[in-house]
Protein backbone atom coordinates (compact mmCIF):
# COMPACT_ATOMS: atom_id res chain seq x y z
CA UNK A 1 0.00 0.00 0.00
CA UNK A 2 1.57 3.15 -1.32
CA UNK A 3 -0.53 5.74 0.63
CA UNK A 4 -0.91 5.05 4.49
CA UNK A 5 -2.72 8.20 6.40
CA UNK A 6 -4.58 8.29 9.04
CA UNK A 7 -5.70 10.65 12.11
CA UNK A 8 -5.32 9.69 15.51
CA UNK A 9 -7.59 10.47 18.44
CA UNK A 10 -4.78 8.67 21.01
CA UNK A 11 -0.68 8.90 21.68
CA UNK A 12 1.28 7.00 18.80
CA UNK A 13 4.86 5.43 18.69
CA UNK A 14 6.70 6.71 16.05
CA UNK A 15 9.47 3.93 16.47
CA UNK A 16 6.94 1.29 15.96
CA UNK A 17 5.19 3.52 13.42
CA UNK A 18 8.84 3.78 11.47
CA UNK A 19 9.88 -0.08 12.21
CA UNK A 20 7.05 -0.70 9.68
CA UNK A 21 7.25 2.02 7.58
CA UNK A 22 10.84 0.61 6.90
CA UNK A 23 9.69 -2.87 6.60
CA UNK A 24 7.59 -2.05 4.27
CA UNK A 25 10.01 -0.09 2.09
CA UNK A 26 13.21 -2.16 1.95
CA UNK A 27 14.09 -1.77 -1.45
CA UNK A 28 13.58 1.99 -1.60
CA UNK A 29 16.72 3.61 -2.03
CA UNK A 30 16.09 6.99 0.37
CA UNK A 31 13.56 6.86 3.18
CA UNK A 32 13.01 10.66 4.70
CA UNK A 33 10.83 10.88 7.96
CA UNK A 34 9.95 14.20 10.14
CA UNK A 35 8.88 13.77 13.47
CA UNK A 36 6.50 16.51 15.40
CA UNK A 37 6.57 16.41 18.61
CA UNK A 38 5.09 18.97 21.34
CA UNK A 39 7.68 21.04 22.59
CA UNK A 40 8.49 21.73 26.55
CA UNK A 41 8.46 25.51 25.93
CA UNK A 42 6.04 26.01 29.12
CA UNK A 43 2.70 24.85 27.49
CA UNK A 44 0.88 22.73 29.58
CA UNK A 45 -1.36 21.10 27.24
CA UNK A 46 -1.61 21.38 23.22
CA UNK A 47 -5.09 20.37 21.76
CA UNK A 48 -5.93 19.91 18.14
CA UNK A 49 -9.52 19.98 17.34
CA UNK A 50 -10.45 19.43 13.28
CA UNK A 51 -13.40 19.17 11.31
CA UNK A 52 -14.30 15.70 10.11
CA UNK A 53 -15.63 16.16 6.54
CA UNK A 54 -13.04 17.43 5.32
CA UNK A 55 -9.35 16.76 7.13
CA UNK A 56 -9.07 13.10 6.47
CA UNK A 57 -9.72 13.31 3.01
CA UNK A 58 -7.63 16.42 2.44
CA UNK A 59 -4.97 14.71 4.03
CA UNK A 60 -5.54 11.82 1.28
CA UNK A 61 -5.47 14.56 -1.25
CA UNK A 62 -2.00 15.61 -0.27
CA UNK A 63 -0.35 12.19 -0.04
CA UNK A 64 -1.96 11.41 -3.25
CA UNK A 65 0.12 14.69 -4.34
CA UNK A 66 3.50 13.80 -2.83
CA UNK A 67 3.19 10.43 -4.19
CA UNK A 68 2.69 11.25 -7.81
CA UNK A 69 4.72 14.45 -7.71
CA UNK A 70 7.40 12.52 -6.79
CA UNK A 71 7.30 9.32 -7.62
CA UNK A 72 7.10 7.87 -4.62
CA UNK A 73 7.09 3.87 -3.25
CA UNK A 74 5.12 5.35 -0.28
CA UNK A 75 4.31 8.24 1.94
CA UNK A 76 2.88 7.52 5.83
CA UNK A 77 1.08 10.71 7.00
CA UNK A 78 -0.19 10.44 10.93
CA UNK A 79 -1.60 13.60 12.19
CA UNK A 80 -2.78 13.87 15.98
CA UNK A 81 -6.22 15.32 17.47
CA UNK A 82 -7.65 15.85 20.90
CA UNK A 83 -4.84 16.87 23.50
CA UNK A 84 -1.42 16.37 24.19
CA UNK A 85 0.87 16.94 27.07
CA UNK A 86 4.60 18.06 26.31
CA UNK A 87 6.66 15.44 24.59
CA UNK A 88 4.23 13.76 22.50
CA UNK A 89 4.29 12.72 19.14
CA UNK A 90 1.83 15.29 16.81
CA UNK A 91 2.78 14.54 13.03
CA UNK A 92 4.68 11.79 11.51
CA UNK A 93 5.49 11.97 8.14
CA UNK A 94 7.81 9.03 6.38
CA UNK A 95 8.50 9.50 1.78
CA UNK A 96 10.07 6.45 0.63
CA UNK A 97 11.10 6.91 -3.18
CA UNK A 98 14.40 5.58 -5.40
CA UNK A 99 16.43 8.72 -4.53
CA UNK A 100 17.45 10.92 -2.16
CA UNK A 101 16.01 14.00 -3.26
CA UNK A 102 12.79 12.75 -3.90
CA UNK A 103 11.99 11.72 -0.37
CA UNK A 104 13.59 14.57 0.74
CA UNK A 105 11.35 17.31 -0.68
CA UNK A 106 8.33 14.79 -0.09
CA UNK A 107 8.38 14.78 3.22
CA UNK A 108 9.54 18.95 3.18
CA UNK A 109 6.36 19.78 0.73
CA UNK A 110 4.03 17.38 3.00
CA UNK A 111 5.21 18.66 6.11
CA UNK A 112 4.42 22.06 4.36
CA UNK A 113 0.93 21.91 3.46
CA UNK A 114 0.13 19.86 6.67
CA UNK A 115 1.48 22.82 8.61
CA UNK A 116 -1.16 25.47 6.54
CA UNK A 117 -3.40 23.88 3.92
CA UNK A 118 -4.84 21.05 6.33
CA UNK A 119 -8.13 21.15 8.41
CA UNK A 120 -6.44 21.72 12.04
CA UNK A 121 -6.85 23.95 14.62
CA UNK A 122 -4.59 24.27 17.34
CA UNK A 123 -4.77 25.92 20.89
CA UNK A 124 -2.45 25.65 23.98
CA UNK A 125 -2.50 26.41 27.55
CA UNK A 126 -0.87 27.99 29.83
CA UNK A 127 -0.57 29.22 33.30
CA UNK A 128 -4.22 27.41 33.36
CA UNK A 129 -5.54 29.65 30.16
CA UNK A 130 -6.24 28.37 26.84
CA UNK A 131 -4.98 30.79 23.98
CA UNK A 132 -5.80 29.74 19.89
CA UNK A 133 -2.58 29.53 17.72
CA UNK A 134 -2.78 31.68 14.74
CA UNK A 135 -0.98 30.80 11.65
CA UNK A 136 2.31 31.93 11.44
CA UNK A 137 3.85 34.61 8.46
CA UNK A 138 6.52 31.75 8.31
CA UNK A 139 4.02 29.18 7.51
CA UNK A 140 2.77 30.92 4.51
CA UNK A 141 6.52 31.61 2.91
CA UNK A 142 6.33 27.50 3.37
CA UNK A 143 4.11 26.91 0.59
CA UNK A 144 5.28 29.44 -1.54
CA UNK A 145 8.41 27.67 -2.06
CA UNK A 146 6.59 25.16 -4.01
CA UNK A 147 4.50 26.79 -6.46
CA UNK B 1 -36.58 21.42 13.34
CA UNK B 2 -33.43 23.27 13.46
CA UNK B 3 -30.25 24.36 11.38
CA UNK B 4 -26.87 24.30 12.79
CA UNK B 5 -23.81 26.33 13.10
CA UNK B 6 -20.36 24.63 13.78
CA UNK B 7 -17.73 27.13 15.01
CA UNK B 8 -13.96 25.96 14.62
CA UNK B 9 -10.85 27.56 15.92
CA UNK B 10 -10.97 30.62 17.63
CA UNK B 11 -14.92 31.19 16.57
CA UNK B 12 -15.61 29.02 18.98
CA UNK B 13 -14.36 31.20 21.52
CA UNK B 14 -16.38 34.21 19.93
CA UNK B 15 -19.42 32.16 20.22
CA UNK B 16 -19.40 30.52 23.26
CA UNK B 17 -19.62 27.36 21.97
CA UNK B 18 -18.61 24.73 19.34
CA UNK B 19 -21.99 24.55 17.73
CA UNK B 20 -25.55 26.38 18.24
CA UNK B 21 -28.75 25.51 16.50
CA UNK B 22 -31.17 28.20 14.88
CA UNK B 23 -33.97 28.94 12.63
CA UNK B 24 -33.86 27.58 9.03
CA UNK B 25 -33.63 30.51 6.32
CA UNK B 26 -31.21 32.71 4.46
CA UNK B 27 -27.62 33.05 5.62
CA UNK B 28 -28.32 37.12 6.08
CA UNK B 29 -31.51 36.29 8.67
CA UNK B 30 -29.33 33.60 10.63
CA UNK B 31 -26.35 36.42 11.33
CA UNK B 32 -28.57 38.68 12.22
CA UNK B 33 -30.06 37.09 15.01
CA UNK B 34 -26.77 36.47 16.12
CA UNK B 35 -24.52 38.69 18.06
CA UNK B 36 -22.83 41.44 16.46
CA UNK B 37 -19.38 40.48 17.42
CA UNK B 38 -19.90 36.84 16.66
CA UNK B 39 -21.79 37.74 13.41
CA UNK B 40 -18.64 39.99 12.44
CA UNK B 41 -16.01 37.33 13.18
CA UNK B 42 -18.48 34.54 11.07
CA UNK B 43 -18.20 37.06 8.04
CA UNK B 44 -14.41 37.60 8.71
CA UNK B 45 -12.55 37.33 4.38
CA UNK B 46 -10.57 34.46 6.01
CA UNK B 47 -12.59 32.46 7.08
CA UNK B 48 -14.72 29.94 5.26
CA UNK B 49 -17.78 28.03 5.13
CA UNK B 50 -18.68 24.36 4.24
CA UNK B 51 -22.55 23.31 3.99
CA UNK B 52 -23.31 19.73 4.82
CA UNK B 53 -19.53 18.59 4.80
CA UNK B 54 -18.67 20.69 1.29
CA UNK B 55 -16.45 23.38 1.13
CA UNK B 56 -18.75 26.32 -0.99
CA UNK B 57 -17.09 28.64 -3.12
CA UNK B 58 -19.55 31.78 -2.76
CA UNK B 59 -20.57 33.32 0.23
CA UNK B 60 -23.77 34.52 -1.71
CA UNK B 61 -27.02 32.90 -1.66
CA UNK B 62 -27.02 30.80 1.00
CA UNK B 63 -30.11 29.56 2.17
CA UNK B 64 -30.54 27.06 5.69
CA UNK B 65 -33.15 24.46 5.53
CA UNK B 66 -34.15 22.35 8.27
CA UNK B 67 -31.13 19.84 9.13
CA UNK B 68 -28.45 21.82 7.49
CA UNK B 69 -24.88 22.30 8.95
CA UNK B 70 -22.90 25.10 7.82
CA UNK B 71 -19.21 25.52 9.15
CA UNK B 72 -17.04 28.00 9.68
CA UNK B 73 -13.18 27.51 9.31
CA UNK B 74 -10.98 30.12 10.20
CA UNK B 75 -7.16 29.87 8.78
CA UNK B 76 -5.72 26.85 10.25
CA UNK B 77 -2.88 26.04 12.37
CA UNK B 78 -1.89 22.88 12.62
CA UNK B 79 1.31 20.48 12.10
CA UNK C 1 25.73 13.75 23.89
CA UNK C 2 24.83 15.58 21.01
CA UNK C 3 26.84 14.07 18.57
CA UNK C 4 26.79 10.07 17.94
CA UNK C 5 29.03 9.73 14.67
CA UNK C 6 29.53 5.91 13.88
CA UNK C 7 31.50 4.24 11.48
CA UNK C 8 29.88 0.89 11.20
CA UNK C 9 31.76 -2.72 9.44
CA UNK C 10 28.62 -4.85 9.96
CA UNK C 11 24.76 -4.33 9.40
CA UNK C 12 22.79 -2.32 11.59
CA UNK C 13 19.12 -1.88 12.47
CA UNK C 14 17.63 1.26 11.12
CA UNK C 15 14.73 0.91 13.44
CA UNK C 16 17.25 0.29 16.54
CA UNK C 17 18.59 3.49 16.26
CA UNK C 18 16.06 5.57 15.65
CA UNK C 19 14.26 4.27 18.66
CA UNK C 20 16.71 5.19 20.93
CA UNK C 21 17.15 8.83 18.67
CA UNK C 22 13.74 9.29 19.61
CA UNK C 23 14.12 8.32 23.10
CA UNK C 24 16.91 11.05 23.58
CA UNK C 25 15.33 13.40 22.15
CA UNK C 26 11.29 13.36 22.94
CA UNK C 27 11.72 17.18 23.81
CA UNK C 28 12.55 18.38 20.38
CA UNK C 29 10.34 20.25 18.04
CA UNK C 30 11.06 18.28 15.40
CA UNK C 31 13.32 15.10 14.34
CA UNK C 32 14.18 14.56 10.55
CA UNK C 33 15.78 11.48 9.29
CA UNK C 34 17.38 10.09 6.12
CA UNK C 35 17.93 6.68 5.70
CA UNK C 36 19.67 5.41 2.48
CA UNK C 37 19.43 1.66 1.29
CA UNK C 38 21.14 -0.13 -1.24
CA UNK C 39 18.72 -0.67 -4.01
CA UNK C 40 17.96 -3.22 -6.03
CA UNK C 41 18.64 -2.48 -9.54
CA UNK C 42 20.40 -5.00 -10.59
CA UNK C 43 23.54 -4.78 -8.44
CA UNK C 44 24.84 -8.10 -6.45
CA UNK C 45 27.01 -6.25 -3.68
CA UNK C 46 27.87 -2.47 -3.22
CA UNK C 47 31.51 -2.08 -1.16
CA UNK C 48 31.82 0.63 0.57
CA UNK C 49 35.96 1.62 1.40
CA UNK C 50 37.56 4.14 3.19
CA UNK C 51 40.57 5.87 4.76
CA UNK C 52 40.64 5.30 7.89
CA UNK C 53 43.11 8.01 9.00
CA UNK C 54 40.39 11.13 7.60
CA UNK C 55 36.99 9.50 7.36
CA UNK C 56 35.50 9.15 11.20
CA UNK C 57 37.16 12.73 11.48
CA UNK C 58 35.72 14.03 8.65
CA UNK C 59 32.36 13.02 9.38
CA UNK C 60 32.56 14.45 12.99
CA UNK C 61 33.80 17.53 11.97
CA UNK C 62 30.56 17.80 9.76
CA UNK C 63 28.38 16.85 12.39
CA UNK C 64 29.84 19.45 14.64
CA UNK C 65 29.46 21.78 11.62
CA UNK C 66 25.55 20.74 11.42
CA UNK C 67 25.03 21.19 14.85
CA UNK C 68 25.96 24.40 15.64
CA UNK C 69 24.46 26.14 12.40
CA UNK C 70 21.20 24.78 12.85
CA UNK C 71 21.63 24.73 16.76
CA UNK C 72 20.66 21.10 17.13
CA UNK C 73 19.47 18.91 20.64
CA UNK C 74 21.11 16.20 18.44
CA UNK C 75 22.75 14.78 15.26
CA UNK C 76 22.97 11.36 14.70
CA UNK C 77 25.41 10.14 11.49
CA UNK C 78 25.87 6.54 11.34
CA UNK C 79 27.52 5.51 7.72
CA UNK C 80 28.64 1.88 6.62
CA UNK C 81 31.81 0.29 5.56
CA UNK C 82 32.65 -2.96 3.93
CA UNK C 83 29.86 -5.07 1.67
CA UNK C 84 26.20 -4.85 1.37
CA UNK C 85 23.86 -6.79 -0.08
CA UNK C 86 20.21 -5.05 -2.02
CA UNK C 87 18.10 -3.75 0.77
CA UNK C 88 20.57 -3.19 3.23
CA UNK C 89 20.99 0.15 5.33
CA UNK C 90 24.30 2.32 4.23
CA UNK C 91 23.59 5.70 5.86
CA UNK C 92 21.34 6.58 8.57
CA UNK C 93 21.24 10.45 9.65
CA UNK C 94 18.88 12.01 12.16
CA UNK C 95 19.03 15.77 13.08
CA UNK C 96 16.69 17.00 16.07
CA UNK C 97 16.14 20.51 16.57
CA UNK C 98 13.59 22.93 18.02
CA UNK C 99 11.65 23.85 14.74
CA UNK C 100 11.22 21.61 11.88
CA UNK C 101 13.07 23.78 9.24
CA UNK C 102 16.34 23.33 11.23
CA UNK C 103 16.07 19.80 10.86
CA UNK C 104 15.12 19.52 7.83
CA UNK C 105 18.08 21.84 6.50
CA UNK C 106 20.77 19.80 8.75
CA UNK C 107 19.44 16.29 7.37
CA UNK C 108 19.80 17.61 3.87
CA UNK C 109 23.22 19.08 4.44
CA UNK C 110 24.85 16.35 6.08
CA UNK C 111 23.40 14.44 3.41
CA UNK C 112 24.76 16.20 0.79
CA UNK C 113 28.16 16.61 2.12
CA UNK C 114 28.48 13.01 3.32
CA UNK C 115 28.35 11.79 -0.62
CA UNK C 116 30.25 14.49 -1.80
CA UNK C 117 33.08 15.73 0.59
CA UNK C 118 33.28 12.59 2.70
CA UNK C 119 36.16 9.73 2.20
CA UNK C 120 34.08 6.98 0.93
CA UNK C 121 34.97 4.92 -1.94
CA UNK C 122 32.24 3.02 -3.63
CA UNK C 123 32.13 0.31 -6.00
CA UNK C 124 29.58 -2.53 -7.23
CA UNK C 125 29.07 -5.77 -8.81
CA UNK C 126 26.94 -6.36 -11.53
CA UNK C 127 26.73 -9.90 -13.77
CA UNK C 128 30.06 -10.66 -11.60
CA UNK C 129 32.27 -7.26 -12.23
CA UNK C 130 33.03 -5.07 -9.75
CA UNK C 131 33.01 -1.28 -11.02
CA UNK C 132 33.66 1.86 -9.40
CA UNK C 133 31.22 4.91 -8.87
CA UNK C 134 32.24 7.94 -10.12
CA UNK C 135 30.70 11.02 -8.53
CA UNK C 136 27.75 12.84 -10.63
CA UNK C 137 27.55 15.97 -11.06
CA UNK C 138 24.27 15.91 -9.72
CA UNK C 139 26.15 15.17 -5.87
CA UNK C 140 28.57 18.22 -6.81
CA UNK C 141 25.41 20.55 -7.33
CA UNK C 142 23.86 19.53 -4.09
CA UNK C 143 26.68 20.90 -2.47
CA UNK C 144 26.47 24.11 -4.24
CA UNK C 145 23.17 24.79 -2.67
CA UNK C 146 24.53 25.83 0.58
CA UNK C 147 27.07 28.44 -0.34
CA UNK D 1 63.55 -0.05 5.70
CA UNK D 2 60.75 0.65 3.08
CA UNK D 3 57.80 3.29 2.64
CA UNK D 4 54.36 2.43 1.54
CA UNK D 5 51.80 3.92 -0.86
CA UNK D 6 48.03 3.09 -0.25
CA UNK D 7 45.56 3.43 -3.63
CA UNK D 8 41.96 4.26 -2.85
CA UNK D 9 39.38 3.32 -4.94
CA UNK D 10 39.56 3.42 -8.94
CA UNK D 11 43.60 3.97 -8.39
CA UNK D 12 43.43 0.07 -6.35
CA UNK D 13 42.28 -1.18 -9.64
CA UNK D 14 45.08 0.66 -11.83
CA UNK D 15 47.93 -0.06 -9.34
CA UNK D 16 46.78 -4.04 -8.92
CA UNK D 17 46.14 -3.61 -5.21
CA UNK D 18 45.44 -1.43 -2.66
CA UNK D 19 48.89 -0.88 -1.72
CA UNK D 20 52.42 -1.45 -2.44
CA UNK D 21 56.02 -0.77 -0.20
CA UNK D 22 58.35 0.92 -1.65
CA UNK D 23 61.98 2.34 -1.32
CA UNK D 24 62.31 5.37 -0.18
CA UNK D 25 63.02 9.12 -1.41
CA UNK D 26 61.88 12.27 -3.12
CA UNK D 27 58.34 11.52 -4.41
CA UNK D 28 59.59 12.05 -8.31
CA UNK D 29 62.08 9.31 -8.25
CA UNK D 30 59.17 7.26 -6.37
CA UNK D 31 56.73 7.97 -9.24
CA UNK D 32 59.06 7.36 -11.70
CA UNK D 33 59.84 3.61 -10.71
CA UNK D 34 56.25 3.04 -11.03
CA UNK D 35 54.62 1.95 -14.52
CA UNK D 36 53.64 5.01 -15.94
CA UNK D 37 49.73 4.42 -16.33
CA UNK D 38 49.94 4.00 -12.53
CA UNK D 39 52.02 7.32 -12.46
CA UNK D 40 50.19 8.96 -14.45
CA UNK D 41 46.88 8.34 -12.87
CA UNK D 42 48.25 9.06 -9.21
CA UNK D 43 49.15 12.87 -10.49
CA UNK D 44 45.58 13.23 -11.41
CA UNK D 45 44.42 16.85 -10.39
CA UNK D 46 41.96 15.26 -8.63
CA UNK D 47 43.70 12.88 -6.92
CA UNK D 48 44.50 14.41 -3.42
CA UNK D 49 47.74 12.73 -1.29
CA UNK D 50 47.45 12.46 2.80
CA UNK D 51 51.32 11.61 4.37
CA UNK D 52 50.56 9.63 7.41
CA UNK D 53 46.61 10.07 7.34
CA UNK D 54 47.20 14.09 6.88
CA UNK D 55 46.26 15.49 4.21
CA UNK D 56 48.91 17.25 1.87
CA UNK D 57 47.95 21.33 0.56
CA UNK D 58 50.87 21.11 -1.83
CA UNK D 59 51.99 18.55 -3.97
CA UNK D 60 55.81 19.84 -4.43
CA UNK D 61 58.58 18.74 -2.16
CA UNK D 62 57.74 15.62 -0.57
CA UNK D 63 59.98 13.32 0.28
CA UNK D 64 58.99 10.01 1.47
CA UNK D 65 61.49 8.33 4.46
CA UNK D 66 61.34 4.99 5.47
CA UNK D 67 57.91 3.69 7.38
CA UNK D 68 56.32 6.34 5.75
CA UNK D 69 52.73 6.06 4.02
CA UNK D 70 51.73 8.45 1.50
CA UNK D 71 47.97 7.50 0.40
CA UNK D 72 46.60 8.60 -3.24
CA UNK D 73 43.03 9.82 -2.98
CA UNK D 74 40.58 10.16 -5.92
CA UNK D 75 36.97 12.30 -5.90
CA UNK D 76 34.72 10.42 -3.50
CA UNK D 77 31.65 8.50 -3.78
CA UNK D 78 30.18 7.91 -0.68
CA UNK D 79 27.18 8.27 0.87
Amino acid sequence: MAQDVRLLESRFVPTDEMAAFYAAHSASGGIVSFLGQMRGDGAELLELRHFAPLTLPGMRELAQTCITRWQLSGLLMLHRTGQMAPGEPIVLVAAAAPHRRQAFAAADYAMDHLKSESWFWKRERRAGQWHWIEPRADDYAGLARWV
Amino acid sequence: MTARLVFLGRLEDVAGGAERDVTPGPLEAVLASLAPDLAVALLGERVRMALNGVLIAERGGIVLRAGDELAFLPPVSGG
